[in-house]
């Protein structure tokens, strides 16, 4: 019998759904234990345990690292590269883990992890509000121009209503939303130089300024938004689709909420970032290592996504699950709402992550800069040049 | 210039009773001195007048005002505590210039900092300097004057504790034992002093002693506490020579009052060991009662002269004056006798003398402790 | 000297304490009445205290189902137990040493309880994490204590409290023929119980409430303290689950108010130094 | 070193003395000594040892890189505003909560009735955990569902946004830090009234002190010097490490405006994982602290022990 | 039983020179009376025979033993503080039995709650428990055994203060002022109850007092200081009698010393105000001496006989004496007479009367204050 070790964040948000997949895991490899150390609260917190315990006996065999923290740990190499793993299976596709799905936990030629809980951006909107100004709920606006348009129209129904809550805060997600969707990158092939100060970003960053001229988007914390949304004071939420079982139970019968993907600035081009976690196997010990790779795949697997998808909001990281009535084919029936996040999977690319010890300062140097757009101290024009400027600098120089 | 009345003052603290019913009302400008045995409820009538303790019942009036739901520090009162209370982060002189400042300077000019550079305090402060250099030096503490408590010995810091009540002009002064931990040329200086203060202001005071010397000597009248209880308040020479309770007399006399305890015959005549001493006491025959007589009313006579038949036990020099202990013959009981040094140099210890007492300097107690009449044609008869 | 009666002052004096309270109070009211609700209930357009549907017990039965509440809340006891007995112990007798004896090395030594006081336990959480990984100890209760058996607060705040002891009752007492820690234990600690006690009610407090130090060295939810366990009701991704969350720190409360209600009463008991003529 | 100057010509029989008091010092403050080497002092060393490298958290290699990372700091915008908001924070919510502190205790020993109830509501915030009170802020002070602004509205006042916007936060969270930092230090003035002797007020009444503003200013204040010298420091440090409220509640933002020195250094070292720069941090922020709480705890403290 | 000597003790604060090289060397089971005015450095000489504070210079003996360097615990010396340092938290019995406690029980018997369980210290318990009432009983606070000192009277503290001291039988007592709060009768009570403690265990004992009665009938050698000097040491007779300096004579004595200017004519003889005085002074002609005679020496004639010519200024009733307060005629100067209060009985302020000195009861003092020799065959001028 092997024990596997299993260390996850955010527990107010997985520990239902990894107790269910232990479960059902361990009946069905009766040889293998699954123990859950305890939890890190979020996914910065989870990294840094994992950073610390690199190398000792505490080290869990299998955590659960955030997709855009992922780099750090493969460049560091504390994961263990899963290629070899793959290359015995052969038949990753038929389990339902396509190229797309892998390349999310590529960096280099290293398979850092598998996804495991994904997510997308999506636009939540309350269809109370857009009745009161006229609009159509079941048409939900594809192109910015038409949420602009809407939201406009909701803040000048007063009262304390705000139309758009545009979740920037925190790090550069969303700003990679608009980027993205805009066909833009973070930076050139090489990784050596900026590449969003082209017209790309300078699009996306015009299109949070004019949410907040023309859109009439107040400055929130994200908590506030998130607060305010749900007591039905807000016409839009763009945040992660990841939110929503909480949203559903948080709005309860308050007002009519639905969901709809997210306009892209360039519906052709246009590409959206991935958010959530992957498995990452650590354990140096081969006979551990079996047992992981064993787990990982489960819980990345179909039934795995099976029991995320309604729990949370995530999208199935895994093309089986999506697909077979014998996981979430109903579901999706009967839950509308969650459809919109899986309406995107096709457009998902990896979230990106920068290279070099600065990498996760770029992104709040990012995020400080977006936020003097949206509190209206710079121009568009400038804070792209800022940010530009600043994150070259972080960037490795060699 | 106003009296101070304490009336009918009760106070208890947690079942026990400290003062019972007391009433001492100081007309305006007495001097009226407290004293007792420790514990005896002192403290508490000082804390009682000054508003720092309620009474259970009872009333405390100045003047003709009715003080008794006062805050203390309406009641214009000053008071030298027997712990002294100094604030310890202020030196000598400024402990003494408190009530000054907090009379003559306004609540903004009090303020630390900020109040010595508004106008208009200057001359008051200078003034208050003034006062406050005066009252140091006549208690001998002016060179002391920056020192905090804390660096200075008990007699100075008592004195610093004088200093803070003498400076005011207060409607009364309370005093507790402030004169405790002063040397005797210091003691006879400060006394003077203070009655030098008192003739001059004709304050009201009431002032807590353990000094005989300072009761009768300083006092318009005493105040004799026993027990919680006021026994005696009279004049210091009714309270020496007349005491209206045994007690009284045993307290106040040092040495001790010499007392022997006696038996009343038919004739009215009290006899001590059988031999008849007093005649013409107002009691019932067969009553007993102490008869008592100060070691200064004792002549010692040699043992072949006429008396009560003594021994000389133990001679103790105290300079100016010896005392005597004797052993009355027979067991009768102790006495002491105060003898001018000159007189005593002829006694050794174990020596037998005869003890006279002279007439009028007997007093008669009853076996309740109040003092017993003698008829005008009373006569010493052991003397006789 | 503080009469009961009614006056202006005491009005004003109450009316100022109450209006605090009601400051102080608030975020606690909308607390507990969170706690109360279900979970569409908690943001809405309008303030209401009191929820439609009642849901205190669903929320408090998931605080004792999710997690397991009461190992959590007993393995906070006994830590915060061990750290304040070592605390007090090493404490006491080192800020009687400083405040009333002198040796060379104290100025020194009041320096070290600066920087002590100064030094932010994220700065050196990972030198004593690889100690404490090296002898094995982490996941035990030790490990939860070690970083805080030393309480450079409560020497700093216990040397002020002595240096306000007159010197004649020290001294008084080693006539008396009494050691040195003879006297911090029976002349000083007696007298200085109200300093003592803040400090205990600060010690356990912030050990309580660690949520920091516990996800250094605990990997285990058998060995874990309180805070660790309200961040099951937490996901800062996806928005808290607000009502379990609230529902959560009302228990993990509660133990410390009583305590505090409790520990307060040295407060009125404080004792004046009136052994002291002079 | 305390020991005073010894006037020439000392008996050596005194300094036997002085040496045994000395060694009963070292006896009782060995404990501590101990423990403070090993906690503290070693662990600070630590830190100043790796603020001359550039160890990452999660790579092996250690560079000896000089000064490089204090060369860094002075051009490192975040940190220079870090020690601003850090300071603008520090001087609203040190006065603040003292003085309040001070206040609710001497408010709360004056009454007669209730004391055990006030004193509970005013230290509650101390006893609460600061993650979840860190929610109900969130709420409470939201700029339109928030029923703080929600009350400002009803007297006619517009409410700011409390929290996000870059104007306000530094403020909002400087409130929140009063709001939990008066229990404390109210109850640490309780604990320093106790030790006032009651003589002194009786002494004060008597001197004509008659309001309990003469009281105060006569015997209380200076009185609790000492207490106040403690509160004072604690606040100050307690300030100046400010890092759950802004780590809850708004992350460094809006724009760094409610960037504090802690939450940089934390940045830094846990989350950029950069741990030889935020070392360097955390020294030159070690270095400024303790020559300015030394130098200040030298200059009061003998003025207000009066034995 | 073991003698305390203190050699050369000099002592300053800041520059403060409190103690100048005093030398006090006290024989085994003596008891020394340590006077002096306030401030002089009693209390400070006290504080470092007992080793809380140290000598700039000099050192301390215990019998052979130099105890300089040794701390105040390991010395064994039992001190009454003029400030009482009662333990605020224990009761008056608590207190007293401290002391006992520390020696008689060991370290874990002493440990609060856990201690009163542990074997073997019932009956110690017990009989610390008996000593502690026997002295209580014999400082009659028996009684208030249970009180804690904030409960107690300025008097009742003290006596708890001293209690703790005498309930030990320590190398040396150590007592400053330890009856400065007490009542006449309870001062004389304690006063006997602490010689007969010295006289049954004979344990060497420094006693500062501000009592001359005390000092003089308590002490076996008595050592006044004044300003940090020591003065005189010597038997209460010779203080009293044979005062070594005039400062000596002025502090001993209540009320004072008379003291009166004269200066030395060509045959040795003093003038006071032109009239022969003394004669046959071992004095350079010319120079100016001071001559002190007590006030008890004093006798009053009428305004007809021989001697000094006065007028009486105040009389002043103190019980068993009366002070007579005169004016020298020509404005020579102030004298106190003290008289039996039958004598004075005659007396009326503004009278004119005569003074006369015995003779043997002069002293002359050279202008350094040290005494002069008189030659035997002396003569009182005034009084021939
Ligand atoms: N800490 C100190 N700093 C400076 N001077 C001091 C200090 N302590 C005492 N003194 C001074 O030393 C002198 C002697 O003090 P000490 O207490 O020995 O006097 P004392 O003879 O006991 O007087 P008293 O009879 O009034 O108690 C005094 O003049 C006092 O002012
Ligand atoms: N707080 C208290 N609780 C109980 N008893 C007290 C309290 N304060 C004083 N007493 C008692 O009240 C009595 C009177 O005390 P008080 O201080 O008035 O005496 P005193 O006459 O001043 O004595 P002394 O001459 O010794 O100073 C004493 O027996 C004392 O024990
Ligand atoms: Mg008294
Ligand atoms: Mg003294």
């Amino acid at each position: 019998e092997t024990t596997l070790n299993v260390h996850y964040p955010m527990p107010g948000f997985f520990k239902d759904v990894m107790d269910r997949i232990s479960k059902k895991f361990m009946e069905e490899h009766p040889e293998i234990k699954i123990n859950f150390v305890s939890p890190s609260p979020t996914y910065e917190e989870g990294l840094q345990l994992i950073l610390r315990q690199a190398g000792t006996v505490e080290m869990p065999d299998v955590t659960f690292i955030g997709l855009n923290r992922l780099r750090v740990v493969a460049e560091r190499k504390i994961s263990v590269d899963l290629n070899p793993f793959i290359a015995k299976d052969g038949d990753m596709v038929e389990q339902g883990f396509s190229e797309n799905i892998l390349k999310l936990a590529q960096f280099g030629d290293q398979q850092a992890g598998l996804a495991f809980a994904t997510s997308n951006p999506i636009m939540y909107y309350n269809a109370d509000l857009f009745r009161r100004v006229g609009a159509d709920p079941d048409a939900p606006p594809k192109t910015w121009d038409e949420v602009i348009a809407i939201a406009s129209k909701i803040k000048d129904l007063g009262d304390g209503i705000q139309s758009i809550d545009f979740r920037w805060q925190g790090d550069d997600w969303m700003f990679s939303a608009l980027l993205f969707g805009a066909g833009g990158t973070m930076l050139t092939p090489d990784e050596k130089k900026v590449a969003f100060d082209g017209p790309e970003g300078l699009a996306a960053i015009r299109l949070l300024d004019r949410m907040v001229k023309e859109g009439g988007m107040p400055v929130l914390t994200k908590s506030n938004g998130e607060q305010a949304f749900v007591a039905g004071k807000i016409g839009f939420a763009f945040q992660t689709t990841g939110a929503l079982r909480n949203v559903i139970n948080n709005v309860g019968e308050k007002f009519d909420l639905r969901t709809a993907p997210i306009p892209l600035l360039s519906p052709e081009k246009g590409r959206l970032p991935t958010g959530g976690n992957a498995a990452v196997m650590l354990t140096k010990d081969p006979a551990k290592q079996e047992a992981a790779w064993t787990f990982i795949k489960f819980a990345a697997g179909p039934y795995g996504a099976s029991v995320v998808v309604p729990g949370t909001g995530y999208v199935p990281n895994n093309e089986l699950a999506a697909k077979s009535s014998e996981y979430l084919g109903e579901f999706y029936q009967k839950n509308p709402l969650f459809k919109a996040g899986l309406e995107q999977m096709p457009k998902m690319i990896p979230w990106y992550a920068f290279p070099g010890s600065n990498g996760v300062k770029v992104t709040q140097t990012i995020v400080d800069n977006l936020s003097r757009v949206v509190e209206q101290k710079a121009t568009p024009e400038e804070t792209l040049a800022d940010a530009a400027r600043e994150v070259q600098r972080l960037l490795p120089r060699k | 210039m106003s009296g101070l009345a304490l009336r009918g003052i009760s106070k208890a603290y947690g079942g026990n009773h400290i003062l019972r019913d007391v009433t001492i009302e100081a007309k305006p400008g007495e001097f009226v001195a407290l004293v007792g045995p420790s514990g005896c409820g002192k403290t508490t009538l000082l804390r009682i007048a000054a508003g720092l303790d309620h009474p259970d019942r009872g009333s405390v009036w100045l003047g003709e005002r009715d003080m008794t739901a006062m805050r203390p520090s309406g009641r214009d009162i000053a008071m030298v505590f027997q712990s002294y209370a100094l604030y310890p982060h202020l030196t000598a002189g400024q402990n003494i210039a408190v009530p000054l400042a907090m009379r003559n300077l306004t609540v903004w000019q009090r303020l630390p900092w900020i109040g010595s550079l508004l106008p208009g305090q200057r001359e008051t402060r200078a003034e208050i300097q003034r006062c406050v250099f005066e009252t140091a030096r006549s208690l001998k503490i002016d060179h002391l004057l920056d020192r905090k408590p804390a660096q200075m010995s008990g007699g100075q810091r008592q004195r610093v504790a004088l200093g803070r009540a003498l400076v005011r002009s207060p409607a009364a002064f309370l005093m507790d034992e402030p004169l405790s931990n002063l040397d005797a040329s210091l003691r006879v200086h400060t006394r003077s002093e203070i009655v030098e203060l008192h003739r001059r202001a004709g304050v009201t005071t009431l002032y807590v002693t353990h000094d005989q010397a300072e009761a009768l000597s300083m006092a318009d009248r005493v105040a004799v506490m026993m027990g919680g209880r006021l026994l005696q308040f009279d004049t210091p020479e009714a309270i020496y020579g007349n005491p209206a309770h045994i007690e009284v007399a045993r307290f106040i006399g040092s040495p001790q009052i010499n007392l022997l305890a006696g038996e009343v015959d038919a004739a009215h005549g009290i006899r001590i060991g059988g031999r008849l001493f007093v005649e013409g006491v107002g009691a019932t025959p067969g009553t007993r009662v102490t008869i008592g007589f100060r070691p200064e009313a004792i002549k010692l006579g040699g043992s072949s002269q006429a008396g009560l038949g003594a021994s000389v036990k133990r001679i103790e020099f105290l300079g100016s004056e010896t005392l005597v202990f004797l052993e009355l013959a027979g067991g009768g009981g102790s006495l002491v006798a105060k003898l001018a040094p000159a007189e005593a140099t002829v006694l050794n210890p174990g020596q037998a003398v005869t003890i006279a007492v002279a007439s009028g300097e007997v007093l008669v107690f009853g076996s309740d402790g109040s003092r017993l009449p003698v008829a005008p044609a009373m006569r010493m008869a052991a003397n006789g | 000297m503080t009469t009961r009666s009614w006056n202006l002052a005491r009005v004003l004096r109450l009316a100022t304490l109450s209006s605090g309270a009601l400051i102080f109070l608030g975020p606690y009211v909308w607390m507990v009445s969170t706690a109360m609700k279900p979970r569409e209930e908690i943001f809405s357009s309008s303030l209401a205290l009191i929820p439609d549907r009642w849901a205190a017990v669903e929320n408090f039965s998931k605080v004792f189902t999710r997690v397991p509440m009461l190992q959590l809340l007993m393995n906070g006891a006994i830590v915060c137990a061990v750290i304040l007995v070592v605390q007090v112990l090493v404490a006491l007798p080192c800020a009687y040493a400083l405040a009333k004896l002198r040796f060379p090395g104290a100025r020194l030594m009041i320096s070290g309880i600066m920087l002590g006081l100064l030094v932010p336990i994220h700065a050196t959480a990972l030198p004593i994490y690889v100690a404490l990984s090296g002898a094995g100890v982490l996941n035990t209760y030790f490990a939860l204590a070690a970083p805080f058996l030393i309480s450079v607060f409560a020497i700093f705040l216990f040397l002020q409290f002595f240096r306000a002891m007159p010197d004649d009752l020290i001294n008084a007492a080693r006539l008396d023929g009494m050691s040195e820690f003879g006297i911090v234990l029976r002349v000083i600690v007696p007298n200085a119980w109200p300093a003592i006690t803040a400090f205990s009610i600060f010690s356990v407090v912030a050990h309580w409430n660690d949520l920091f130090w516990p996800q250094i060295v605990v990997t285990e939810t058998a060995m874990a303290p309180p805070p660790l366990g309200l961040i099951f009701f937490r996901a800062a991704e996806a928005g808290d689950d607000y009502g379990a969350l609230m529902a959560a720190t009302v228990v993990v409360t509660m133990p410390l108010l009583a305590a505090f209600l409790l520990a307060q009463r040295r407060f009125i008991e404080g004792i004046t130094l009136t052994g002291l003529k002079g | 070193m305390d020991s005073i100057a010894l006037p020439a010509g000392t008996s050596s029989a005194g300094a036997l003395a002085r040496r045994s008091e000395a060694l009963a010092g070292w006896r009782l403050a060995g404990p501590a000594v101990a423990l403070l080497s090993m906690l503290i002092l070693l662990p600070t060393l630590g830190v100043v040892a790796l603020s001359l490298t550039d160890f990452e958290l999660g790579y092996d290699g250690v560079r000896f890189v000089g000064l490089d990372n204090y060369l860094e700091l002075l051009e490192d915008r975040t940190f220079l505003i870090s020690l601003a908001n850090t300071l603008t924070y520090t001087l609203i919510v040190t006065p603040l909560s003292v003085f309040l502190g001070l206040g609710a205790a001497l408010l709360i020993e004056a009454e007669v009735r209730g004391r055990a109830l006030f004193r509970a509501i005013y230290f509650l915030p101390v006893v609460s955990l600061l993650v979840a009170m860190a929610t109900v802020w969130q709420y409470l002070l939201h700029p339109t569902i928030g029923p703080v602004n929600a009350l400002l509205r009803l007297v006619g006042i517009d409410g700011p946004n409390w929290l996000g916007g870059s104007d306000t936060v530094l403020m909002s969270l400087a409130l929140i830090g009063v709001w939990q930092a008066v229990g404390f230090n109210m109850v640490l003035f309780l604990a320093g009234l106790t030790a006032i002797p009651r003589e002194l007020y009786a002494a004060a009444e008597v001197d004509r002190a008659a309001t309990a503003w003469d009281r105060f200013w006569l015997v209380t204040w200076p009185m609790l010097g000492p207490t106040t010298l403690f509160v004072v420091t604690i606040s100050v440090i307690n300030a100046v490490k400010v890092f759950e409220t802004v780590s809850t509640m708004t992350q460094g933002g809006p724009n760094r405006a409610s960037e504090v020195l802690l939450w940089t250094i934390y940045q830094e070292g846990f989350v950029y994982l950069r741990v030889g720069y935020a070392s360097a941090m955390t020294v030159v922020f070690l270095a400024i602290l303790m020559v300015l709480m030394v130098l200040q705890y030298r200059a009061l403290d003998r003025r207000i022990h009066y034995t």
